[in-house]
């Protein structure tokens, strides 16, 4: 079981950077985009092993299908013929970029190892425990809808319910601004 | 849960704006678009409520709501009066200035509206998701807001900047937030609070805390997460880049606040790095500030570098600090507001940004540049304004804490000097004459825009005198903090 | 004879009220008459000169008068500086010397200045200086004298700048009065320093703060106190005032460029009276001065060198007025060289009779460059005795007088010879005999180029007015009697010698029977009088024959020097223009463009700085967001680095 | 007594100033200029009546007031800061020769204020709030409030009235003040810290930091404050290295800013330092004596000498008011009853000369246009009043016995040469005032040369015309001239008022 | 070898790095956008992964990453209008030319 976990996981977490990589690499947009929705699901499958299969069914549709949905429609809204030429930015912030995202990287290993001290398969820096006998039963049976069913509606049900305003706003605020205007007066 | 009692107790303003973010959400579509003003009546109308609902609020003790992911202190209380101010004078700002959005007048009102609901739940937010969900809200609509001239290439570039910024840096936050989740395992912050008490979070909780922190350091425009604020300034709309500057500012701050009880275990390095931060930022601020032309470009650095002294009151990590830099929000947020009062008078009747389109202003319109120079005086700290005081006090908090923080101090006012350089190169082009190149010229009606812009520059010669109240406040609101401080000190 | 010496303060406070009132009678335009000023003037230095006579012959007849009476000026617990009056013979010998002289002369001006616009401001400026001077003579203490001493001093630079549209006199008001100034300086800093190191004695008498009655024996605890070294320069720093108000080496150049002033004052201030305030101060600090006998040394040099000097100067000048206050030089040489060698009495005595004769020689001078429509070249002038005599034979008279062939020059100068003689400075005698030899010539030669031969000038003549010439005449009296009547060769009928009148410690009457010296400073001075005359007396002129040419030719170099005043101005002029100034505006320089341009280059680098920090906001929001994040990720390794690690 | 009240002496100028400003106020200038001169001639009546009922023996303070809010007992309970003002031995001079020089300031104002004189004359009372608020303060905050609060009344009045780089030359000015009082604002926040962290009370005020110090600070951290002070201090006086935005301001100030500015602002300087530097501290001035000493001389000489180099007459006076401000450092450096009494007439005395000679290069330049001196030359000519005005006042600077400027001069002298606060350092108080006394040669060569290129010599064809002063102008130069010449025959009628203060000082540092 | 938290941790941590590689290095706007939402999906791993090892009884880390992503998607669907309207201005997607904004 243990051995086939960390099968699917090199796996998944290997389509996960090469295809996360593609899609930042990749010259032509729509194929970047076809490089994100392998990463999104590879993510999904890896939900899939962290006992996220609520999260996983989620990931796919909003990742997998919605924002890949929305991302063509803008690259057809958008894209004309000379954008294959935007590749990637050649200046002095390029080479900045692998430097910062090369001292992250480094950062956040030598902390969450501990000072490169803890290369343990759970840190010490992190909270450990292993989940109630019944909740694993409960896993078992429902997958963790049922919880976090329970939580949005208890704990978080103010941001639940903020959450929808907040839409509310983006709905409002994206519908203005990408509504075409019929006049053509200038602003200011 | 009587959710209801909750509402009564804690949350009776974010109650009452929700209320009317409905009301305005049917009017909006209901209504015909030559009679969208209604709808900046009724927000008014609704912020006016709100605001006065707030001295409703029990607030001599802490008030939790919904399972404890929002809470009511007095701290958040004051925030909140005062985003709930600053967003009804960002309201009234738009009065002339509305015409430029068409049809979409409604629109426009919500999204402020929703904005500032977002900016009230920040500051009463007492769950991590909480604030993300709050902050998110407050961002997002900012991002449009910003970008409503859709017609304007300034205006879309500044949403654009923002946007990638902000999703970069709340990405960062988030990053941090789940660092803080896996250490803790919890997601309220009371708890957090008591555990971290209790264990210490090795490393990782260092770099945690600074990345949560980088979060809010976007939101108020603070060094390093500086750079989005001047453009954004300069293309949004100016009422949006008013509320940017203030409401948004203080939920930011009000936010920050909750986070600080976190620093158990490394008061001193959160500390340290804070005022490091705080001192970056006023100096970045004010150096960039040195050469600008635009006023609009000018009051955003000029807001960078006040951030940073009210990020130094955070720094000490004190009562005393935090009290300074609740002081020094309100005199900012007064002379701030005032400040853009002027821009968008200015703007409204001339359509120019530059310092020198002000030049000889004084000569034809001297009430505006006696309350612009009040209110810019106030900003660099001259006295008798509330800023004066305001910089006095923070000072005072600082060296309180002894010879240790000296290095805050002295650097701290070594800036007040370039930030007076170009505060009165704005007085300068003002009141210069001589050349008779008066560029532009300034109606004064005594129109809601004007009163209130007198108003305001009144308030920061009166309020620079009877200080002690204001003082008190700031007292009583920071004594509701939770702070990392073991033993509790006593204002003498 | 009491009510006079207790009213003694009238004789100053009489001037200061004229000045006063000309200076708000004419600010409110109250009057215009030209008498009024006079009357004024001359009325309240008349009544002055009346006070003064009766106060002389009240010390005269009271041996030992030392009236005293101070007012407290300046009270500040620690220092109590008093303002006050002290009649001793000193004073009352000055006093009628000041009053006496400046009375005639404010005659003359009335002649000499009538036709000038500034008449009113004229007189007010000359009682101004009345003022000053007659308080300066009456101090109780050195501080007192300190403060007239400059008011003097400013009352001369007003008349020197009298006609200030004039670019040379204007030069030469600033260059006495600064030239003045570093005396004071001197003086100032010796004043301090006496008063330093004498504090404890001060503190524990009762007298007056610095007064002249007491000052030897604060004096003599200063020395123990300051040690030898100190309080020799203390002393020097003292000398140092009487050195440019007297006009010594090398403090002297101003004095003949004073000579742009009007005349009458060249007559009163820079000769007969504040010129000679400087002796006059180094016999009040004779209880100091006698303490340091390198300083006493140092004076002795000072003085003779002064005489020499000045002496050869003015054989060449052709201003008459210059020649003059060479002359004038010379003889305050003589007289600082009498009080460096102790004869005390003589140096006063000369100070006297020189009055007298310098200022009766001056207006001579005044009378003949008035009648010449301002032509002051001698060269320009000559047979002049025919036209106005009674000028040409004062002029004679003071001239035998300066040159001690007669008259009261030749008994005050012949007493600070014989005080040299009996003192053994040898060399300083030689020296006052070259220069008395010198004296004889250039007077001589100056009343022969004037006065003698034939008229070669071209101005026309007028007649100088009564008003001009009465003065010169009852000046003539005192100039050709007073040494002999002070000289102690009239005691039989009871005029006692000037020097058991002006002595210093105790009268030391020494009747010198040798005859040699008086007779040897005859020859000398016959031997100048003979020597200008065979240059410049046509009537002489057939019997020298060519060879003086020939000896002119080999002195040139000297004459060059001596034309050329020693070169002193020019040195002054190099040292101002190549090493004050240079240093002045190498400072200016300096706090303009480093001092002040670190504080400018301070702002626009901020400025510059500004700019610089602005170019990372190039308007890529990728940009900033690289720089944000690198500046985040720089923050963290540095606090980590300082706690962690 | 009851009729005299600090609060109306500070505030009334300040209410009128609102009231000049009103609209409702005519804006007829005749009327406005006639408004302000009347007020501040009453002004300056009201101040002298202080000086009348000013009880010299009472060291401590009088006429003490305390304005409330909200039945607090301090203005600023929290902090314990009060509104208090008082007078004592050194501020009622102050107080006099302010609103003196204000009158005299506003009475010259005709010929050089030509526009906007509504703003300029509430500036002028303003600013004239802000220096009796200044003097009087009996609060460290309140000090420090008007002392920043002075700066923007003056920025404008040079801003807008100056010539020249007048926008360079305000805000040079103002930073630089800034900067000193940011120094000045450390300190008193640390040395309220210490009040706190040794009795548990927070408080500014004056006295209590004075007299009831019995806490020791840390040496470092008391030097610390004692050089915060200075700095501001010597920015203000100004002290040579600080000194640079003196000729700046005044050269584009207006004359009768610069009579102000000369008059009364450098004289904040000195105050302070005697005030807080000395009274505060007397152990540390004790160590900081040589300081003030060693600065005191180069600001006498190396001022003078750059004096001495000068083309414009204005710069030159400038210059001058730098070397005398540093016979007050020598004097308080003395630390001796008389050379801090000296140090005080000093300020007096050159408060009225300074104003006066600023006077008169303002009348020439106005007259003329230019200020540079190979342009001018024989104005005594065509204007002998002024002439005459400037001897007097030429000579009074140069310390001249028996006008204003000699006593002072005497006084700091004798106390710098007497006093041992240099003992135990490598130079003498006697070497130093000694070199200091040669700065009597420069200042008169300068001040003469400056006589001898204006007023003396020949004159240029162009000046002919020249008219002489008004009666204005020789009103206000009359009025200087009666207290130089007055208290220059009479010190004791100054030295008198705070000699008793001057004592109580100086028996806290030779105990 | 097993498979433990520090590997999600490390996967999420190289994701995220990439993230901020492709929002800083890019520049079509669609991609920079695309980086944004792979720094999301980093974090939601990150979250997937606590809530996984530390608290599956609450799961609120799992909460908290549905949460991000509706807000993830409401800002790229927000980032996307403003592009829109971005476009409409200008005609380009190249983050280069909007750069009208600075000093």
């Amino acid at each position: 079981m243990e051995v086939l976990q960390l099968l699917f996981f090199g796996m998944f977490a290997l389509v996960i950077v090469i295809s996360a990589l593609g899609a930042i690499f990749c010259r032509n947009i729509v194929h970047s985009i076809v490089s994100l929705v392998i990463t999104f699901l590879s993510i999904s499958g890896i939900f899939i092993l962290l006992n996220a299969d609520f999260l996983a069914i989620t990931q796919i549709i909003i990742y997998a299908v919605g924002i890949t949905i929305l991302l063509i429609f803008s690259v057809m809204f958008t894209t004309t013929k000379d954008d294959n030429k935007l590749w990637l930015a050649f200046a002095p912030r390029t080479l900045l970029a692998f430097v910062v995202a090369g001292s992250l990287f480094i950062l956040l290993i030598f902390n969450i190892t501990n000072k490169f001290t803890d290369f343990n398969k759970n840190p010490e820096s992190f909270i450990i425990k292993a989940p109630k006998e019944s909740t694993i039963e409960l896993l078992k049976e429902q997958g963790t809808t049922p919880i976090i069913g329970k939580q949005l509606l208890t704990k978080y049900v103010l941001p639940f319910e903020v959450l929808s305003i907040l839409l509310l706003g983006v709905i409002i605020g994206a519908a203005v601004i990408a509504k075409k205007e019929n006049n053509n007066s200038q602003e200011r | 849960m009587d959710f209801l009692l909750d509402i009564k107790t804690a949350m009776l303003p974010e109650a009452i704006l929700s209320l009317t973010i409905l009301m305005c959400t049917v009017l909006c579509f209901m209504l015909k678009q030559q009679i969208q003003k209604v709808i900046y009546i009724i927000s008014l109308l609704g912020l006016v409520i709100s605001l006065f609902s707030i001295s409703l609020l029990a607030a001599n003790k802490v008030f939790t709501a919904f399972y404890n992911s929002f809470s009511s202190d007095f701290f958040s209380v004051l925030m909140r009066f005062l985003i709930l101010a600053g967003t009804l004078l960002v309201i009234v700002m738009t009065k002339d200035y509305s015409f430029t959005f068409k049809n979409r007048q409604g629109e426009f009102y919500l999204l402020i509206l929703i904005a500032a609901l977002g900016a009230l739940l920040l500051a009463g937010s007492n769950d991590l998701i909480m604030i993300f969900i709050a902050l998110e809200t407050l961002s997002l609509c900012s991002y449009a807001l910003s970008g409503f001239l859709k017609k304007d290439k300034s205006s879309n570039e500044a949403a654009l900047k923002y946007l990638i910024f902000g999703g970069a840096a709340s990405a960062l936050m988030l990053y941090g937030f789940s660092f803080l989740y896996g250490i803790t395992g919890l997601t309220n912050l009371t708890e957090i609070f008591s555990y971290l008490a209790n264990n210490s979070g090795g490393t990782m909780l260092n770099l945690t805390l600074f990345t949560v922190i980088s979060g809010f350091l976007f939101k108020v425009a603070a060094f390093p997460f500086h750079s989005w604020a001047p453009d954004v300034y300069e293309g949004a709309p100016v009422p949006v880049a008013a509320f940017l500057s203030t409401v948004s500012k203080i939920a930011g701050f009000a936010a920050l606040v909750k986070l600080m009880g976190l620093a158990f275990n490394n008061i001193e390095i959160i500390s340290i790095t804070l005022g490091l931060i705080a001192l970056l930022s006023i100096t970045a601020g004010n150096f960039m500030a040195l050469n600008q032309m635009n006023i609009k470009r000018l009051m955003a650095y000029s807001s960078i570098s006040q951030t940073g002294f009210v990020l130094i009151g955070f720094a000490l990590l004190s009562y005393m600090g935090i009290s300074g830099a609740v002081f020094y929000l309100i005199s900012y947020l007064i002379a701030n507001l005032g400040a853009w009062l002027a821009i968008i008078i200015f703007n409204d009747q001339t359509s120019k940004n530059l310092i020198s389109d002000l030049n000889g202003i004084a000569y034809n319109n001297p009430y505006f540049a006696t309350c612009f120079g009040l209110c810019l005086l106030s900003l660099a700290g001259i006295p008798v304004t509330i800023g004066f005081m305001a910089k006095f006090y923070l000072f005072h908090a600082i060296v309180q804490m002894g010879p240790a923080y000296l290095w805050l101090l002295i650097f701290a006012l070594l800036n007040t000097i370039l930030s007076l350089f170009y505060y009165l190169k704005v007085i300068k082009a003002m009141f210069v004459c001589g050349q008779e190149s008066i560029n532009s010229k300034l109606v004064f009606n005594g129109g809601v825009l004007n009163t209130s812009f007198i108003a305001l520059a009144v308030l920061v010669v009166i309020l620079g005198i009877l200080v002690t109240p204001f003082i008190n406040i700031a007292r009583y609101s920071a004594l509701s903090v939770k702070l990392p401080i073991k033993q509790i000190e006593i204002f003498k | 004879m009491e009510f006079f010496i207790n009213n003694v303060w009238i004789i100053p406070a009489l001037p200061l009220w004229s000045f006063l009132s000309i200076l708000f009678g004419r600010a409110l335009n109250v009057y215009e008459n030209k008498y009024i000023s006079l009357a004024l003037t001359a009325g309240s230095t008349f009544i002055g000169f009346i006070f003064s006579i009766f106060i002389l012959f009240y010390c005269i007849n009271n041996a030992g008068t030392n009236h005293q009476y101070d007012i407290l000026w300046l009270d500040t617990r620690d220092l109590k500086f008093s303002i006050g009056w002290l009649v001793d013979n000193l004073a009352a010998m000055m006093l009628v010397v000041v009053t006496s002289i400046s009375l005639l002369i404010q005659v003359y001006s009335h002649g000499y200045m009538e036709q000038d616009k500034g008449y009113h401001r004229f007189f007010a400026y000359l009682v101004l200086f009345n003022f000053s001077m007659l308080a300066l003579v009456l101090s109780t203490n050195l501080f007192q004298a300190y403060i007239f001493w400059e008011l003097v001093g400013v009352s001369s630079y007003l008349l020197i700048g009298f006609w200030f549209n004039r670019p040379s006199a204007a030069q030469a008001a600033k260059k006495a009065f600064i030239i003045n100034r570093i005396g004071d300086f001197g003086l100032l800093v010796g004043i301090l320093a006496l008063l330093f190191y004498s504090l404890n004695w001060w503190a524990n008498s009762q007298n007056t703060l610095l007064e002249f009655a007491t000052l030897g024996q604060a004096g003599s605890l200063a020395l123990v106190n300051a040690g030898p070294v100190l309080f020799g320069f203390l002393t020097l720093g003292l000398l140092l005032g009487p050195i440019a108000k007297s006009a010594q080496i090398p403090l002297h150049t101003w004095l003949a460029d004073a000579m742009e002033g009007p005349t009458p004052i060249s007559a009163l201030i820079h000769a007969a009276t504040m010129v000679a305030a400087g002796v006059y101060l180094i016999a009040r600090l004779y209880p100091v001065f006698e303490l340091s006998p390198q300083t006493m040394t140092i004076m002795a040099w000072v003085g003779g060198a002064t005489a020499f000097v000045a002496a050869t100067i003015a054989i060449t000048q052709t201003d008459i007025k210059k020649c003059l206050a060479y002359s004038t030089c010379s003889q305050l040489g003589y007289m600082i060289l009498a009080m460096g060698i102790g004869a005390y009495s003589a140096g006063l005595f000369h100070l006297m009779t020189h009055a007298y004769f310098k200022a009766m020689l001056f207006l001579c001078s005044g009378a003949v460059i008035h009648s010449l429509a301002d032509q002051q070249n001698m060269k320009y002038m000559g047979g002049l005795r025919k036209k106005m005599p009674i000028v040409a034979y004062t002029y004679l008279i003071g001239t035998l007088a300066i040159s001690g062939l007669l008259f009261s020059g030749f008994w005050s100068k012949e007493a600070i010879l014989s005080s040299l003689y009996t003192q053994g400075e040898n060399l300083l005698l030689v020296i006052a005999l070259i220069t008395a030899f010198m004296t004889a010539y250039y007077m001589f030669r100056s009343y022969f180029m004037t006065f003698e031969g034939e008229y070669r000038g071209h101005a026309r003549f007028h007649k100088p007015s009564k008003v001009m010439t009465m003065p010169l005449i009852i000046l003539a009296v005192p100039s050709a009697i007073t040494g002999f009547i002070f000289s102690g060769n009239l005691n039989l009928i009871g005029i006692k010698s000037f020097d058991s009148f002006v002595f210093y410690g105790h009268a030391l009457h020494e009747a010198h029977t040798d005859l040699f010296l008086p007779i040897c400073s005859l020859i000398i001075a016959l031997l100048g009088f003979l020597l200008a005359g065979i240059i410049y007396w046509d009537k002489l002129k057939s019997l020298y024959c060519n060879c003086f040419d020939a000896i002119q030719r080999y002195t040139i170099p000297l004459y060059r020097l001596s034309v050329n005043k020693w070169y002193f101005d020019d040195f002054y002029n190099l040292l101002i223009k190549y090493l004050i100034l240079p240093i002045s505006e190498f400072i200016s320089i300096f706090d303009k463009y480093i001092i002040d341009g670190f504080v400018n280059l301070c702002g626009i680098s901020t400025l510059y700085k500004g700019k610089a920090i602005s170019l990372l906001q190039n308007g890529n929001v990728q940009t900033y967001l690289v720089t944000a994040l690198l500046s985040f990720i720089a923050v963290i390794i540095l606090i980590f680095l300082i706690f962690i690690i | 007594m009851e009729f005299l009240s600090l609060n109306i002496l500070i505030f009334a100028p300040l209410i009128v100033a609102g009231i000049i400003l009103s609209p409702l106020f005519p804006n007829d200038k005749i009327i406005v200029r006639r408004f302000a001169k009347g007020f501040s001639g009453i002004l300056f009546i009201y101040s002298i009546l202080f000086l009348l009922f000013f009880d010299p023996y009472n060291t401590d303070y009088q006429f003490k007031e305390n304005i409330k809010f909200f039945s607090d007992t301090n203005w600023i309970e929290p902090l314990g800061i009060s509104l208090g003002f008082g007078l004592d031995g050194i501020s009622i001079m102050l107080v006099v020769l302010a609103t003196f020089l204000v009158m005299l300031a506003l009475i010259v104002s005709k010929k050089s204020i030509t526009t906007k004189h509504k703003l300029y004359y509430s500036l002028i009372l303003a600013l004239t709030t802000a220096i009796l608020g200044m003097v009087t303060a009996r609060d460290l905050f309140l000090f420090f409030l008007f002392w920043e609060l002075e700066l923007i009344p003056m920025y404008f009045l040079i801003l807008i009235w100056g010539t020249g780089k007048k926008e360079y030359s305000a805000m040079k000015f103002v930073l630089y003040t800034f900067f000193g009082s940011l120094f000045m604002l450390g300190s008193i926040l640390l040395l309220n810290y210490f009040h706190v962290l040794n009795t548990g009370i927070s408080t500014f005020s004056i006295e209590a930091l004075t007299y009831s110090r019995h806490y020791e600070i840390p040496f470092l951290f008391e030097s610390l404050i004692f050089l915060g002070f200075f700095i501001a201090f010597a920015v203000k006086l100004p002290i040579v290295p600080l000194h640079t935005w003196l000729p700046n301001a005044h050269v584009d100030a207006p004359t009768p800013v610069s009579m102000l500015l000369a008059g009364i602002l450098l004289k904040m300087g000195g105050y302070g330092l005697i005030r807080f530097n000395i009274q505060m501290f007397p152990e540390m001035i004790k160590v900081f004596a040589p300081m003030l000493i060693i600065s005191g001389v180069i600001n006498i000489i190396y001022a003078a000498l750059v004096a001495l180099a000068q083309k414009d007459l204005k710069l030159l006076i400038a210059y001058s008011s730098v070397s005398h401000m540093g016979f007050v450092l020598l004097g308080l450096g003395a630390l001796n009853s008389i050379g801090i009494t000296g140090a005080m007439f000093q300020m007096i005395a050159h408060g009225l000369i300074s104003a006066g000679l600023f006077l008169i290069v303002g009348v020439i330049y106005f007259r003329t246009k230019t200020r540079v001196f190979s342009h001018l030359g024989g104005l005594g000519q065509v204007m002998p009043k002024a002439f005459y005005f400037t001897i007097l006042l030429a000579f009074a600077s140069l310390g001249l016995p028996l006008l204003i400027g000699f006593a002072a001069e005497v006084m700091i002298f004798y106390g710098a040469f007497t006093s041992n606060s240099l003992d135990g350092f490598v130079l003498s108080n006697q070497l130093m005032t000694a070199l200091a006394a040669i700065s009597i040669v420069i200042t008169a060569a300068y001040l003469l040369w400056v006589l001898q290129k204006v007023f003396m010599g020949n004159m240029f064809e162009k000046w002919q015309k020249v008219q002489d002063i008004t009666p204005h102008e020789t009103i206000a130069l009359t009025f200087l001239s009666i207290p130089i010449v007055l208290f220059g025959l009479y010190p004791e009628g100054v030295t008198s008022l705070f000699l008793p203060f001057v004592d109580s000082l100086v028996s806290y540092f030779t105990l | 070898m097993e498979l433990g938290l520090v590997h999600y941790l490390i996967l999420a941590a190289i994701l995220f790095c990439i993230g901020i590689l492709g929002v800083i290095i890019s520049r079509n706007i669609i991609k920079i956008l695309i980086s944004i939402e792979i720094m999301l999906n980093a974090v939601n791993i990150n979250f997937a992964a606590f809530a996984n090892f530390g608290d599956l009884d609450e799961a609120k880390g799992q909460v908290f990453a549905i949460f991000i992503m509706a807000v993830a998607a409401a800002e790229i669907a927000l980032g996307l209008a403003i592009l829109i309207a971005c476009y409409n201005n200008r005609h380009s997607v190249d983050i280069e030319d909007y750069t009208s904004l600075k000093g």
